[in-house]
């Protein structure tokens, strides 16, 4: 490993830390007008450093580098690490980031420093949930996360952000219930609660001394995270969550964070601990078919901007776990993809509703209209960003949707797969629906002098947009190149 | 490419250098088209174009006759649906006779419709359909003649829109019924294609009555019969002759279609299929003729206005040739073919002169005008020749082809031979009506018409009623001449020529004749006037019903089939709107609704969030126990 | 004799968590709260693990119990939550029942299928002190307690800091 | 082959193209209309020029090999040349006939970028030898169609874009599993790597589903005649050119070129297109609203493209192109007449509307051609092609089948007659009525033409078709 | 048989039912945070248990240790939502928490 490399990999540890304490070590004047720039430095250099990591790990044959942050760590330490799909998470959770501080200068007023400081430590979870080899540093920096997003959510005191943050901490607390106890279980059998071990633990778990304690201890597990993942019928939450949350906050929340500490983990569950627990994949199914189907059905009749995406993100969830519950290589790559694309399209989706929020101040759709002509750069971001969520070629929802249905077809899952992309037609139809009321529809009164939102806002939803129409354009090299990895 | 190219520069030119059958289609219509192209004021030129056009024509078709045989083909497209043509003696002289009455006619319009607005569109109308039928007869391949049949269809609808064009229903009428008949006789091609394995005609030749054979006769008879105009399909003829300029009716109605259908009929009953005298199929197609005969003479009787009188007339006819031809006996085919040729000439003139008292009268309402035979005596003696013609007054043609279909009803059937006496009778009839009420009788015109202005009309118009007339009285008196035209048709050895030899009929005929003059008579005392003399039969106890239902157009074919259509349309419409239903509102309420059964799910209590929660795990807690 | 002292300490933890859902006042809950957190102290204490058990007492027993009490004192003055107080104790009726009965079911289900988990031989334990453990190899851990703490202090800036209104 | 580079201009130049329009319309909207028009030309010209190496030195392709058995690949063989130049035709006239039509409304600029970008949809779909690609235009094009059929952005436009997409969509989505059906059977998406197969019937079912709600057939058909509230050039380019084309073109492109239609469904979709093609018709007669009443003619018309198709007769099939062919020429026509009408009277009504031929001669001719065509009668082109697919149901040995389509040709006289008669011929209801701009009476005149020279120079096309018929080896 | 083992087991599950019990039954904010360390306590004693089981106390210790101060963080968190919501509302009743719903 380089040099160069190692300082990189450093960064993604330290470079908010260190945003951290400049933020709170500056001048609160100063403080409070840089802050932001702050945490879009940080999602950009977030970004470069993937990017870079990427680069060095491919030019050197490597599929992963492990690195420790402060001090070297002895034998059977919980390390950090990188791969591929964690870059390519924590290239997401940077690029979500940068998008959410973009958002946040017209959007939080004097909340800025505050939203500064938990935003750098949201991120620093997020970044160490991706980083992790041990399900308890796992769990770790999942409370981070979750704290960091509980009172990010209730920022804004006067809203319902504390209803939607104590709900979402109450689910939250259940699931680390659920979670903990299940490693209890897990670590009763392996005697360590590192990635690889508990594998090795789980390999013939059928002929384990007390096989009962291994299931109970990836049910709970299961459980723990599907909750956390916003899994239908675990999901309660997770509108209320997202509606609540002050714009900015719901656009890394939606965007990235649920994603981060739910899916994410019960991704590298399947693909790194419960490889060879086909039971675990098939209750994930089951949860995956159940979330798509009326995650989506649900989404449609919603009256809120924010709440449609909150349930479109249950629906989009499915289909990730979908392919991950494969548990083949197409499946996983496809879930994987599938994870980068909603995270970019989902985050366009908010920054779109928090464009409209701050154009008309309202999410409520039946009291919009008309918006294209006048926010034409939301409106086709938001359109293309749906056309992305629907599964509608060539953009790059539809190809790693392709890729999910393909491995779940493969895999002998005929009926759930033909079921998980027709269900694409609800997708559909809360798309249109919102559409006719939001933007397509006829301009209704009040909302004549309405402007595109400027700035960040505007730059974030065009760089989303290029991102999802460039993605699936492109999506045929990334084939290619997958292929000459040998993975598909 | 190059290929295709060059395929349609033959296909332009007539394959081989310039063809005499391609001519025949060809030159009316660049004929039409350059008449159309010159100023719309310059009469004189686009008639003298015109006529040059029936003219060059007619040349053709003389050559043609005399040739008796020749054939041209051009590839169309592959599949053998070729542009396929071929002259036979058959062909030849319907050719011949199309082309005789084209110019005929054209004279006499050129007269007719000087004056006239959109003359021009009338000439271009005439000479398409020239070239439409035309290319009918000369087709060798039954998508072809499709083809060109099926085009009648384009210029009888513009004719008809001549007219008033305020008032379409006529000729939306027109082409319902045409159309109708024409897309059956698209199936009977394709059906006889499919039969027969090829769409050549030549190679199809005496096919069986059986399998596709049943529907491909069937469909191609009512193609025929349809443009014949025959029942069913008979009934835009009467409005069309309110609605449409009258030459047309002289030609279209009473000649080319009347020529085009019997020469189908001919060649799907004696080339295409066998027809076995005796047989379902014949019985079928006499007894259509039979019908047409009894019923289209009924409603003619009782016409007050003469070009409705005629037109029904003229349906009637068809029924005997349709009844000739049906017997499937060879003085049965010829006695049809014989009547058609006597039929086209004489109806042809009782249309003209009916066109020259309009001309003058600007009516032919029976009930406005009356004893015009002082005033236009050359019209009126046209008239009586044809009229004398058509109720089978001997030595006039009508009553030897007419002989010569008794003779094979009888044989075929007494009631096919009743029911031809009784169209006879009633024939006679309403010609003595009409006759006694226009043009004898005292003098009466419509308001506003001076007597002094009423008189004769010009030469041009009355050139081809005299001719016409001179010709029922010759093809009479001299029937050898057409019958030697049309025997050999029907096979080698047959001479029907000369009086007929069964007299029983003859005097039989002649006896209802007699009977019908008395009836007139009889009428006429009754009411006191040749317009009412069938008065006592239009109120006959029981016709009386039957007439009122029918001047009430119940027993249009049209208007029946046009509610049955309405009715069916509803239906479809019903079924269309409820698979709406299922679209617009059954899916979007169903969806919705579950849709807001799961958004009770989360009714916004925490409490009910770990509920489900709950639930959640216990099921998968339930679910693994059956996994594992 | 561990074993009595744990299963007299477990019998002690369930009973307190009872009360702690039973009884009416918040502020017995919290207390019996901590009553757990003592016993379960003594329990890790048992277990070896000395310090868990320090950090036990210290903060859940201590720090946890003081934010309670000064969240209770802070939310209390309401007269409303007496109301709903009034039908605690029938929402909760049940649970002992319900505990006894799974605590019963359980157990059976336990002896029935002969369920035994052995403790380790002294060979098999690992020689290693909490703070090489600790320190060697929970690096992560380390740096989320500190994220954690961090995460607290700003949530405390922000949930706590409105004096306006108070 | 020198063909390659016009085989991807042909796809790529309206595809890409579009998404400058917006770029022109903000420097001049003349040159934004032009360059549409030339985008869509440009794919004309292109396809009509491979027309000649498709016909004689074999296909064209164009083909990247990719993992999991997708491929981007194009293949220029006749039919899809003759394919994409009807289309291309059409929607070149349908372009300049917008220029007068649309030039009074807002989001022009979307407007030609969607009919452009549907064109190129079209276009892509045409040459694509991927079923992935396949549904990729697909999909484009339904998208297009949404934003094109809620031009007007009023509530019930927009729910009816909204229909039209879901029902796509939804019919696509289906065919899509059936493709995925296809790819577990055969491991590829590539066309050309499973020439000949039978597919397994439940598959075929999934793929009906979503031809027959491209194609608006029975009963996924009832957003076609929705859709009418579209501007005219759009309905006309739905229902000529691009979308309803689409459907009946991938049944052909799977089920003559690729796949082995089996016994039952050559009876089946006969069928299934016959019901549609009489309940259509019937319900053109008891509408009144004229381009609901041509919609409903376009879905009956269908029927008949597919009967044609799905016979497995070799007549039926060159029938059913040829009927493409003929429709996209008159129906093309038809609406365009509509929007003149539509525009002149500033109704849809019939009811509403009497005596125009007067005072939109032009516009009462062509649409007379037009009808005439559709209805199938000579010398117009539609003739040809309606008894080829006729005589196919015989040659099949369905003489029922072919009854009950005759039928539906009868109606087809009907109901079109009833909109001529009502709209122009009667009394005269408005005066104060004018001809619509030289552009859009120029543009159904050349579609009035076209129909009539279809028919008389008819050896042209069937040539062509023949050549296609031929040349799938299977006859 | 092995007393200590099913009694450590048992009370832990009657222990994380009660805290669930806890949760939904009652309409207390506060007392919900209650219920969550009751709970915790009994993940805490399984983990400290699963590491005395397999001579991994140290370890264990480390989680426990670990685990203790992230239950203190989000107990003042929660403890800190709960008073925002009451200088909010008035009160801490959770069925008073129902704005967002559907």
């Amino acid at each position: 490993m380089s040099a160069g490399m190692e300082f990189v990999l450093l960064t993604f540890m330290g470079l908010p830390l260190l945003m951290v304490l400049l933020n709170n070590l500056l001048k609160k004047e100063i403080a409070q007008k840089i802050c932001l720039s702050l945490g879009i430095i940080a999602g950009i250099v977030q970004m470069a450093a993937a990017v870079f990591v990427f680069a060095s790990l491919k030019a050197a044959g490597q599929t992963e580098a492990d690195f420790s942050q402060f001090w070297d760590l002895g034998v059977g330490a919980s390390r950090f690490s990188v791969d591929f799909f964690s870059l390519l998470v924590l290239f997401c959770i940077g690029m979500v980031i940068t998008a959410g501080f973009l958002t946040a200068g017209k959007t939080l007023g004097d909340k800025k420093f505050n939203f500064t400081n938990l935003a750098m430590i949201l991120l620093l979870g997020m970044n160490g949930i991706a980083l992790v080899t041990d399900l308890f540093s796992l769990y770790v920096f999942l409370e981070i996360t979750g704290v960091a997003s509980f009172v990010m959510i209730s920022l804004n005191k006067e809203g319902d952000g504390i209803e939607g943050a104590f709900k979402y901490l109450v689910m939250s607390a259940i699931a680390t219930v659920f979670i903990l106890g299940g490693l209890a279980f897990l670590f009763m059998q392996s005697g360590s609660l590192q990635y690889g071990d508990v594998a090795a633990a789980l390999s013939d778990w059928q002929y384990a001394e007390q096989p009962a304690l291994l299931i109970a201890g990836f049910v709970l597990v299961l459980v723990g995270f599907s909750i956390k993942s916003g899994v239908m019928p675990f999901h309660g939450w997770l509108p209320d969550a997202y509606q609540s949350a002050p714009a900015a906050v719901s656009v890394i929340l939606g965007g990235i964070v649920t994603k981060m500490a739910g899916v994410y983990a019960l991704l590298r569950l399947t693909a790194d601990i419960f490889v060879n627990v086909p039971v675990f994949n098939q209750i994930l199914m089951l949860l995956a078919i159940v979330s798509i189907v009326l995650g989506a059905v649900a989404a449609i009749t919603q009256t809120d901007f924010k709440r449609i995406l909150a349930y479109s993100s249950i629906s989009q969830i499915g289909y990730i776990l979908l392919g991950a519950s494969c548990g083949s290589a197409v499946g996983l790559i496809g879930a994987m993809l599938h994870f980068f694309n909603h995270a970019t399209f989902k985050t366009t989706l908010f920054v779109n509703s928090a464009a409209v929020e701050i154009a008309t101040g309202t999410t409520e759709i039946e009291k919009l209209g008309g918006l294209q002509e006048k926010m034409p750069v939301t409106g086709v971001s938001s359109i293309l960003a749906f056309l992305s969520t629907a599964g509608i070629p060539p953009l790059a929802g539809f190809w790693s949707k392709l890729l999910i249905i393909i491995a779940a077809w493969q895999t002998g899952n005929v009926f759930i797969a033909g079921l998980a992309l027709f269900a694409s037609i609800f997708t559909a139809a809360y798309f249109l629906r919102l559409q006719r009321c939001v933007f397509f529809g006829p301009a209704v009164e009040g909302l004549e002098d309405t402007k595109e939102v400027t700035g960040g806002v505007c730059l974030s939803s065009l760089a989303l947009s290029a991102i999802t129409v460039g993605f699936g354009l492109l999506f045929p090299a990334l084939l290619l190149f997958l292929q000459g990895q040998g993975l598909i | 490419m190059g290929a295709m190219f060059g395929n349609m520069a033959a296909f332009m030119t007539g394959g081989s250098g310039v063809n005499l059958l391609w001519l025949m289609v060809v030159l009316p219509v660049a004929l039409a088209v350059l008449a159309v192209a010159i100023p719309r004021h310059a009469f004189a030129a686009r008639s003298a174009c015109f006529l040059a056009a029936t003219l060059a024509d007619l040349l053709l078709a003389i050559a043609l006759f005399i040739a008796k045989e020749g054939s041209m083909l051009l590839r169309w497209t592959d599949f053998e649906i070729n542009l396929a043509f071929r002259v036979d003696p058959f062909s030849g002289a319907v050719l011949l006779a199309l082309g005789i009455f084209a110019v005929l006619v054209a004279i006499y319009s050129v007269a007719f419709l000087r004056r006239k607005e959109k003359y021009g569109q009338f000439y271009c109308y005439y000479l398409l359909t020239l070239a439409m039928a035309n290319g009918a007869v000369l087709a060798d391949n039954l998508v072809v003649l499709l083809f060109f049949w099926e085009g009648l269809m384009v210029t009888l609808f513009g004719m008809l829109l001549i007219g008033d064009r305020q008032k379409p229903a006529t000729a939306v009428k027109a082409l319902v019924l045409n159309g109708i008949a024409d897309l059956l006789l698209m199936l009977g091609v394709a059906a006889t294609a499919a039969h027969a394995g090829t769409f050549m005609m030549e190679g199809i030749s005496q096919l069986p009555i059986e399998g596709l054979g049943v529907l491909g006769f069937v469909c191609m008879m009512a193609g025929a019969v349809g443009k014949a105009g025959a029942m069913p399909f008979h009934s835009w003829i009467p409005d069309a002759a309110d609605a449409a300029p009258l030459p047309f009716m002289a030609i279209l109605p009473a000649a080319f279609e009347k020529i085009l259908g019997i020469y189908l009929l001919v060649r799907i009953t004696f080339q295409f299929y066998q027809m076995v005298p005796g047989s379902v199929m014949s019985i079928v197609v006499m007894a259509i003729g039979a019908i047409t005969i009894v019923l289209a003479n009924s409603m003619a009787l009782i016409q007050k206005d003469i070009k409705r009188l005629l037109s029904y007339s003229t349906i009637s006819q068809v029924g005997y040739m349709i009844l000739g031809i049906g017997t499937a006996l060879p003085v049965g085919i010829i006695g049809g073919l014989f009547h058609l040729i006597n039929h086209v000439m004489y109806k042809c003139c009782l249309f003209l002169t009916a066109g020259s008292v309009e001309k003058q009268t600007g009516s032919t309402d029976m009930r406005y005008i009356s004893g015009l035979g002082k005033l236009m005596p050359v019209t009126t003696v046209c008239f009586l020749t044809a009229a004398l013609s058509i109720s089978g007054v001997p030595p006039f043609s009508g009553f030897f082809s007419k002989e010569l279909v008794f003779d094979a009803a009888l044989e075929s059937g007494m009631i096919f031979y009743i029911a031809a006496v009784l169209g006879a009778f009633l024939t006679a009839a309403s010609f003595l009506k009409l006759g006694h009420a226009a043009y004898f009788g005292p003098l009466r015109l419509p308001e506003g018409v001076k007597t002094e202005d009423v008189k004769e009309v010009p030469g041009a118009m009355l050139l081809p009623m005299g001719i016409l007339a001179l010709g029922c009285l010759i093809f009479g008196v001299f029937n050898a001449l057409p019958l030697s035209v049309i025997q050999p048709i029907a096979g080698e050895g047959y001479d029907f020529s000369g009086w007929p030899d069964n007299w029983t009929l003859v005097a039989i005929s002649c006896a209802v004749l007699l009977l019908a003059v008395g009836n007139h008579l009889f009428g006429y005392r009754r009411t006191g006037e040749g317009l009412k003399a069938a008065d006592h039969i239009r109120y006959a106890p029981a016709l009386r019903t039957v007439y009122d239902c029918a001047e009430k157009r119940y027993f249009d074919p049209y208007d029946i089939i046009m509610q049955l259509i309405k009715g069916f349309a509803w239906i479809c419409y019903g079924i269309d709107r409820a698979i709406n239903w299922v679209y617009d509102v059954f899916a979007v309420d169903f969806v919705s609704g579950l849709s807001s059964r799961l958004r009770l799910m989360n009714n916004g209590s925490v409490g009910r969030y770990m509920a489900w929660s709950f639930l959640g795990v216990g099921f998968i807690v339930l679910l693994c126990l059956f996994l594992v | 004799m561990t074993t009595f002292i744990i299963v007299l300490c477990l019998v002690v933890m369930v009973g307190f968590a009872i009360s702690a859902a039973m009884l009416r006042s918040m502020l017995k809950s919290a207390v019996s709260l901590a009553a757990m957190s003592a016993a379960l102290a003594v329990i890790l204490y048992m277990m070896g693990a000395i310090w868990a058990a320090l950090f036990e007492l210290s903060v859940c027993v201590g720090l946890i119990t003081v934010v309670f009490i000064s969240a209770i004192s802070l939310t209390t003055p309401d007269r409303r939550d007496e109301a709903h107080a009034a039908d605690h104790r029938r929402r909760f009726a049940a649970l002992p029942f319900i505990l006894i009965a799974l605590g019963a079911a359980i157990i059976a289900v336990l002896v029935y299928t002969g369920f035994s988990l052995p403790l380790p031989g002294e060979e098999a334990v690992a020689e290693a002190t909490f703070n090489q453990v600790f320190w060697q190899t929970r690096q992560a851990d380390i740096l989320g307690q500190i994220l954690m703490l961090l995460a607290g202090a700003f949530a405390v800036v922000v949930l706590f800091k409105e004096g306006k209104k108070i | 082959m020198e063909g390659q580079g016009l085989l991807l201009a042909c796809i790529f130049t309206p595809l890409a193209g579009a998404f400058l329009l917006p770029i022109f319309g903000r420097i001049h909207v003349g040159l934004r209309n032009i360059m549409s028009l030339l985008f869509v030309l440009t794919a004309f010209l292109c396809s009509a020029m491979l027309l000649s190496p498709a016909l004689s030195q074999g296909p064209v392709s164009v083909y990247w090999q990719l993992p999991l058995g997708l491929s981007i690949g194009f293949l220029a063989d006749a039919l899809a040349v003759f394919m994409a130049a009807t289309s291309s035709l059409v929607a070149s006239i349908i372009v300049f006939y917008s220029f007068g039509y649309i030039e009074r409304y807002k989001n022009q600029n979307e407007y030609y970028l969607m009919v452009t970008l549907f064109l190129g949809a079209m276009m892509g779909l045409v040459f694509s030898t991927n079923l992935i690609c396949i549904y990729m235009f697909w999909e484009i094009s339904a998208i297009c169609c949404w934003r094109l059929i809620g031009f007007y952005r009023e509530e019930p436009v927009v729910r009816r874009a909204n229909k039209a997409f879901m029902v796509t969509v939804g019919g696509a989505l289906l065919m899509l599993v059936g493709f995925i059906g296809i790819y577990g059977e055969t491991g590829t998406f590539d066309l050309l790597q499973m020439q000949g197969q039978t597919v397994a019937n439940w598959v075929m079912v999934l793929i009906l589903f979503g031809i027959l709600s491209k194609s608006a057939t029975l009963p996924l058909h009832t957003w076609l005649p929705d859709a009418g509230v579209a501007p005219s050039p759009v309905t006309s380019l739905l229902h000529a050119a691009v979308l309803v084309k689409i459907g009946v073109y991938v049944f052909a492109r799977l089920f003559l070129v690729n796949f082995q239609l089996e016994a039952i469904w050559e009876t089946v979709v006969p069928w299934i297109a016959a019901v549609s093609a009489l309940v259509s018709a019937g319900a053109a007669l008891v509408e009144n609203d004229i381009k609901r009443i041509i919609a409903y003619s376009t879905i009956s018309q269908l029927a008949f493209i597919l009967l044609g198709l799905s016979t497995g007769t070799m007549i039926g099939a060159a029938g059913g192109l040829l009927y493409i062919l003929m429709h996209s020429l008159a129906k093309g026509g038809l609406f365009l007449c509509a929007g003149i009408v539509e525009h002149s009277v500033h109704t849809k009504d019939i009811r509403q509307m009497g005596g125009l031929a007067k005072r939109l001669p032009v516009t009462a001719v062509s649409f007379l051609f037009c009808a005439f065509s559709v209805m199938g009668i000579p010398p117009f082109g539609g003739f040809f092609a309606k008894f080829m697919v006729i005589d196919s149901a015989l040659v099949g040995g369905t003489p029922l089948l072919a009854g009950t389509y005759i039928f539906g040709a009868a109606l087809t006289v009907v109901y079109l007659l009833r909109v001529f008669v009502k709209v122009f011929l009667g009394d005269a209801t408005h005066t104060d009525v004018k001809e619509g701009t030289w552009e859009m009476v120029g543009s159904v005149a050349i579609l009035g033409v076209l129909s009539l020279l279809g028919g008389i120079f008819i050896n042209l096309p069937t040539q062509l078709t023949s050549f296609i018929v031929e040349n799938l080896g299977r006859w | 048989m092995n007393v200590l083992s099913i009694a450590i087991l048992t009370a832990a599950l009657l222990l994380i039912v009660t805290g669930l019990y806890m949760l939904v039954r009652t309409y207390n904010m506060i007392r919900i945070i209650i219920a969550v360390e009751v709970a915790m306590k009994a993940i805490t004693l399984l983990l400290a248990y699963a590491g005395w089981l397999n001579g991994q106390t140290a370890l264990s210790q480390a989680f426990v240790v670990t685990i203790i101060v992230m239950e203190v963080v989000v107990a003042v968190v929660a403890a800190g939502l709960a008073i925002s919501s009451f200088r909010k509302n008035g009160d801490v009743d959770i069925r008073r928490l129902n704005k967002l719903n559907g």
